[in-house]
């Protein structure tokens, strides 16, 4: 592993909620152009680890390093301005708007328009507005919803929302993006056109960091995983290194797949 | 959907209807035939927060309009009353006074209960140029500020300086040199504050200290308490009846044993029922309206007060108040104009300002100049104290 | 006068205001704390307390059946209040309730215009008003009739909370209203009796008041108004603190009048607001721990 | 495609408008009547100051329970820099926006800091503070007493002095209002705001900075009412701070709820509903009940105001663009209800 490779580096993250540490000194390293996957059972502290990544959460200490920037204490539209932007477990589309709208919110950053330029609608802006759009549909094109551009995004199935959104954080240019669970919900159909969605984006070069726990989409996408378990990372590697664990199958199939194993 | 149609459509008709046919509460019956009937408004605070002062000065104007149809009119002409209620608000009454002048024509316009109405009113008559009879107090209505008349505009009441004045001759006469001021804070407290800060050194009268209170007061004792400390001869409330009788409530309780003095804003039975026994004592400059029966007989006033009063109480059923007499010299100030000159709004002006002498009225003997548009003075007031749910004159 | 017999007389006073406050307060809180509306029709509750007292002595009832009957009849007020406003949009966003409750109090003013007029009116003080003297300071009856009814109401409320069954249901639902409906406790209920009973305690202010400085259509939103800051400044979240904070309100209004001048009496206690607001959101005297806000 | 597809997002026909436009404007060929100016006056006036409302209540979520405190701060900058001082009046009109959009700023920098509905009470107590001191600074002010003798406006040597002029002034500047917000609706700004009533999270997560924005909002709204409160004075030429009391305030947001937050045309509809039906209430209640006396009609529009929030949160102006649509066969774009702030700003609160 090459220093210059890493482009997101987390160092001894901890998070602490009164007397309950949720995330216990987590550290690992995320390259460039990798699919990068933050497993573990539910309560793990997943989403709270990424939460402290994106900014939503202060952490308690240790930090975090995109790039040559420091995150850690940053809020989330500082952080993406660096360049990292993320997708929600709990779909947060902007449902009073048409699907086009949400993509071109989520250029927000690539535009100079402000209050007044906007409001006398100088030539700029129309000019700007207009490369909006186009790139914006660019975004809808590649994930594969270009045809429902103008339509209200509450009106979009689930799926296609999903998508959605990882077009709408597509559309601000971001180096890295963090999805969380984002295949819950998902019929098998719908999960293999974001996989598939997901690789291509990558082809173009962007990262992304994801937790997930549907076993299957992590182990068929992802280049490197890491495990949590109580909030400790308990063991990093390739898919397959991962599977060949007793550690970590022990801890994560022990608690989570046990449902399902002896159902 | 198409009832939404239908009920906006109706709305808009309605609003267009009656502005086209403005709301004509005529006192005589005829309508459109202009040449027969002299057309007079009358705008008054008949609701809102100055309701009280309004509407006895809504309904003295019907009653003499009325009556004077009754008798002939002017010159065999009726005359027909548009009345418009501004509901204490700036915005209405500038809106009623456009309606007035614009849509109904009035020839001259009487009203506009409060200052803050009638300042807000008379830019309206000035530009349009009719005159306007303003049943207010503030000097600022009929005055500008370099002490000049404003053109079309006259006023009826008591300056806030003849009543301040008249105060202060009084504690000069009764050797009270050193006074306590308080005031309500809105424009009828701060207007006169103004006025007795400007005279009272006349008087060799100093404030030893000088505060506000707000209309919604509750409990004035904070105030009051400061005013002990200041030990003055007399205490000067000025404000009108509900914040008075809380601070006169106020001052009986911290058994502060002073001569207490009020505005003439307090001449109202409502002082009785709001403020009980505590109002005894209370002395003010008051109209003479409310004492009429205790006036000696060459008093130029007594008939036509007596007179007003019994007409107005066998009317309306209740007591007369100050505020209703207004309406009544300005209407009859203005029919002797409409005798002389018809309905030619200049020459009516003119001979408001030139003819108008030794006017024997209900608020006082008015003598209009072209530097005064007014008339009257401090002695169109007298002391009048409260005892015992009376009026009593104090001479 | 002297100095410490006239800051006792501004103690008095501003006891006395403050009591005023903390009466319309405690049910600003209560209904804040059930429903999560910010109520700003409560002072409308104590304008029709006071009014309805009135016309009722007027015909003729006795002070005491006056009273409670006129608290019956805004508890009722507040009942429809309650289901026909708040309860079929109980599902808005917070700031949609407040506007409706403004709403409210609006109607509420034009109503009370359309039966009792525009015209102030006033009550006789509950007993005799001769003044008692205290160290050169005066206290009325009325005063002490009005510290007195909102220190025992803050004793029932504590009380009321912890020791039966319908206040710690009250309790429960603001703890966690899901937990509530498994128990059998229906938060809808709830916020029914939670509303009325405010708007009967908001009443009694009124009734309270009217002795005091008389009552007339538009006494409400000022009330309620300083009700609510004095809510915010002691903790929107507790009876008790929503109590503290009245009497603070009331006695730096009292000093403010007292010390320095009336006009400056409004700016300071809303300076006191923002204050609060930007500094102590969760108020002076609520525990950190405060769910709400 | 690029040129059709923005407006295909955006699609302002503009022929609504436009007749809007036409038949306002034309209005006084027919109508000769300075009472309807005044009415429209009104109208416009309080369009105005709604229509900067509606940036910051539909679009930004966020209420102001103090806007008259902006539309007096409007008024008394122009009464004082024209009156006192004797200047222009476009100068006194920049100065109280000036003055308005800082003071927004004061107020709302803290404000914003907090999660919730924080902007209603530190305006409604804001509100109170400078109406006092409306009444207090009577040196600056004329307190209570009120400001006598504020000028007309003068446009090179043009004056407004008539119902008819001011009329035009003010449906000009009620016009440019609305396209200058429709402007920034239609943009990245618009964009922004509305991401924030559309989810916060996902809005902070698309790089936008939600207090910046709401800050811009709110002080943006400060100076449409700044501006109405400066055409206001020059129109009246006497003002007290009666006028800019609570009450004002409420009234706004019975406006801008009443016409429907959701769109612009809305201020246009609340404005004109208020003073409209404020106008009939006066003429028919007193037929029905002659004992009616005060602000009776407040009544009305309190329960017009509640009835409008639980069974037409989107207000009035959407029913209107129904009805348009029907005889345009419009595309369906309704926007949702006012969803302002409150729910969101609690389920995205993970960090409290």
């Amino acid at each position: 592993m090459t220093r210059e490779n890493v482009i997101l580096k987390v160092d001894n993250l901890t998070k602490q909620f009164g007397g309950v540490i949720a995330v216990n000194e987590v550290s690992f390293d995320v390259k460039k152009g990798e699919i990068f996957a933050v497993i573990g059972p539910n309560g793990a502290g997943k989403t709270t680890l990424f939460n402290m990544i994106t900014g939503v959460l202060p952490s308690t200490s240790g930090q975090v390093v995109f790039e040559n920037h420091k995150l850690t204490g940053k809020k989330p539209y500082q952080i993406a301005k660096i360049g990292v932007t993320r997708t929600f477990q709990n779909l947060e589309v902007f449902s009073n708007m048409t699907v086009i709208e949400n993509v071109m919110t989520g250029a927000h950053l690539t535009m100079k328009t402000n209050l007044f330029t906007a409001g006398l609608r100088l030539p700029m802006v129309v000019k700007e507005e207009r490369k909006t759009m186009e790139k914006a549909m660019e975004c809808l094109e590649r994930v594969g919803i270009a045809h429902l551009a103008y339509k209200m995004s509450p009106t979009l199935p689930y799926g296609s929302q999903r998508l959605l959104e990882i077009a709408r954080a597509a559309a601000s240019n971001p180096k890295l993006i963090l999805l969380d669970e984002p295949m819950a919900g998902l019929n098998s159909e719908e999960s293999r056109q974001l996989i598939e969605v997901i690789l291509k984006m990558r082809e173009d070069g962007l990262t992304f960091v994801f937790v997930e726990h549907d076993m299957e989409t992590v182990m068929s996408m992802s280049d490197r995983i890491v495990v949590m378990d109580n909030g400790v990372k308990i063991g990093e590697g390739t898919p397959e290194e991962v599977y060949q664990n007793p550690k970590i199958v022990a801890a994560y199939l022990g608690d989570e797949e046990e449902d399902t194993v002896y159902a | 959907m198409k009832k939404l149609w239908l009920l906006i459509f109706l709305l808009i008709s309605m609003l267009l209807i009656s502005a086209c046919n403005s709301d004509s509460k005529s006192a005589s019956g005829s309508n459109e035939s202009d040449s027969d009937t002299i057309k007079i408004a009358g705008i008054f605070s008949s609701s809102g927060g100055a309701a009280p002062l309004g509407e006895p000065g809504l309904e003295t104007l019907k009653m003499i309009v009325k009556k004077q149809n009754e008798e002939g009119g002017i010159n065999g002409k009726k005359i027909e009353l548009v009345t418009y209620d501004d509901k204490s608000d700036q915005n209405e009454a500038v809106l009623a006074m456009k309606k007035a002048i614009t849509q109904d024509k009035a020839v001259a316009i009487i009203g506009g209960t409060i200052s803050g109405n009638a300042l807000a009113m008379l830019p309206l008559s000035e530009q349009n140029k009719v005159p306007f009879i303003s049943t207010a107090s503030s000097r600022q209505i009929h005055q500008k500020e370099d002490g000049t008349a404003r053109e079309w505009v006259f006023k009826m009441p008591q300056d806030d300086s003849h009543a301040v004045e008249k105060l202060l001759q009084y504690l000069k006469e009764k050797g009270h040199s050193k006074v306590a001021w308080l005031n309500v804070a809105n424009s009828f407290g701060t207007g006169a504050h103004a006025e007795f800060k400007k005279s009272a050194r006349k008087y060799g009268i100093e404030a030893v200290i000088e505060d506000e209170f707000e209309a919604t007061v509750k409990d004035a004792k904070p105030v009051l308490t400061r005013v002990k400390k200041a030990k003055p001869q007399a205490l000067i409330v000025w404000g009108t009846v509900q914040e008075t009788s809380v601070v006169i409530k106020n001052i009986r309780e911290l058994a502060i044993d002073l001569p207490v003095l009020g505005s003439h804003g307090i001449g109202s039975q409502q002082i009785f029922n709001l403020a009980g026994d505590s109002a005894n004592g209370v002395i003010f400059p008051g109209g003479r309206l409310i004492v009429a029966d205790q006036l000696s007989d060459t008093d130029p006033q007594k008939e036509i007060l007596l007179n007003y009063k019994e007409e107005y109480e066998k009317e309306f059923k209740k007591p007369v108040s100050l505020f209703g007499a207004h309406p009544w010299d300005g209407f009859y100030i203005l029919v002797k104009a409409l005798e002389e000159k018809g309905t030619d709004r200049a020459a009516i002006r003119d001979y408001l300002e030139n003819n108008t002498s030794e006017f024997v009225g209900l608020a006082g003997v008015f003598s209009l100049s072209p530097k005064n548009h007014n008339g009257l003075t401090p002695d169109s007031l007298v002391m009048i104290k409260i005892e015992n749910g009376k009026w009593v004159l104090e001479e | 006068m002297e100095v410490h017999s006239q800051v006792i007389q501004l103690l008095f006073s501003g006891l006395t205001i403050g009591s005023i406050y903390a009466l319309i307060a405690i049910g600003f809180v209560i209904i804040y704390n059930v429903t999560g509306v910010l109520n700003l029709a409560q002072g409308e509750f104590a304008m029709f307390g006071a009014l309805i007292s009135i016309s009722l002595i007027n015909a003729g009832l006795p002070l005491w059946a006056a009273v409670i009957f006129s608290m019956l009849i805004v508890s009722v007020i507040g009942a429809l209040f309650e289901r026909t406003a708040i309860h079929p949009a109980r599902k808005s966003s917070v700031p949609t309730l407040i506007i409706i409750t403004i709403g409210c109090s609006i109607a509420f003013r034009g109503i009370a215009i359309l039966i009792w007029g525009t015209q102030p009116q006033s009550l006789q003080p509950f007993t005799d008003n001769t003044p008692i003297k205290f160290l050169n300071a005066v206290l009325l009856p009325q005063s002490i009739w009005s510290i007195g009814i909102a220190i025992l109401i803050l004793f029932a409320m504590i009380y009321f909370f912890n020791k039966t069954f319908v206040g710690k249901a009250l309790t429960a639902c603001v703890v966690n209203p899901f937990a509530a409906r498994l128990m059998g406790i229906n938060p809808e209920k709830m916020s029914l009796l939670a509303i009325s009973a405010s708007a009967g305690l908001g009443a009694l202010a009124g009734i309270v008041t009217s002795p005091i400085s008389g009552a007339s259509y538009d006494m409400g939103m000022m009330l309620g108004l300083k009700a609510f800051v004095a809510a915010v400044v002691g903790g929107l979240t507790n009876a008790p603190a929503a109590i503290a904070g009245a009497f603070v309100i009331g006695i730096l209004e009292s000093f403010t009048e007292g010390l320095w001048s009336s006009g400056a009496k409004d700016v300071v206690s809303f300076s006191m607001l923002l204050l609060i607001l930007f500094i102590k959101p969760e108020g002076l005297f609520a525990k950190a721990s405060g769910k709400r806000v | 495609m690029e040129k059709k597809d923005l407006k295909k997002i955006y699609h302002n026909s503009p022929a609504g408008p436009i007749i809007f436009t036409v038949l306002l404007f034309l209005m006084p060929v027919f109508i000769s009547s300075n009472y309807i100016f005044t009415i429209f006056i009104m109208i416009g006036f309080y369009a105005l100051v709604c229509n900067g409302m509606t940036m910051l209540t539909g679009f930004a979520g966020q209420i102001s329970l103090g806007q008259a405190t902006f539309y007096g701060i409007g008024a008394y900058s122009s009464a004082i820099v024209t009156g006192t001082y004797g200047l222009s009046p476009w100068i006194g009109m920049i100065a109280g926006m000036i003055l308005g959009a800082l003071i927004a700023l004061i107020v709302g920098i803290p404000t914003f800091r907090l999660k919730g509905h924080y902007l209603a009470l530190a305006t409604l107590g804001f509100g109170i503070i400078v109406y006092t001191s409306f009444k207090e600074m009577k040196d600056l002010t004329g307190g209570s007493n009120g400001f006598f003798g504020i000028p007309t406006i003068n446009l090179f040597g043009f004056e407004f002095n008539n119902d008819l002029r001011y009329f035009y002034l003010v449906w000009v500047f009620v016009m440019i209002g609305l396209i200058f917000s429709r402007n920034i609706i239609h943009s990245r700004i618009g964009r922004a705001l509305r991401s924030i009533e559309g989810s916060e999270v996902a809005s902070d997560a698309v790089g936008v900075n939600i207090m910046n924005y709401k800050l811009q909002a709110f002080m943006l709204s400060a100076m449409f009412a700044s501006l109405s409160g400066s055409l206001l004075a020059h129109y009246v030429t006497f003002i007290n701070p009666e006028l800019f009391g609570a009450m004002t305030s409420i009234y706004f947001l019975l406006m801008v709820i009443i016409g429907g937050s959701s769109s612009i045309w809305g201020s246009i509809v609340g404005a004109a509903t208020y003073v409209l039906l404020g106008e009939i209430l006066k003429q028919l209640v007193p037929m029905f009940l002659p004992s009616a006396g005060g602000e009776f009609e407040i009544m009305f529009f309190g329960i017009l105001l509640v009835v409008t929030l639980i069974y037409m949160p989107n207000g009035l102006y959407p029913q209107f663009e129904k009805l348009f649509s029907k005889f345009k066969k419009k595309k369906e774009k309704v926007q949702p209800p006012l969803q302002v702030g409150g729910d969101r700003v609690a389920s995205g609160g993970e960090n409290q």
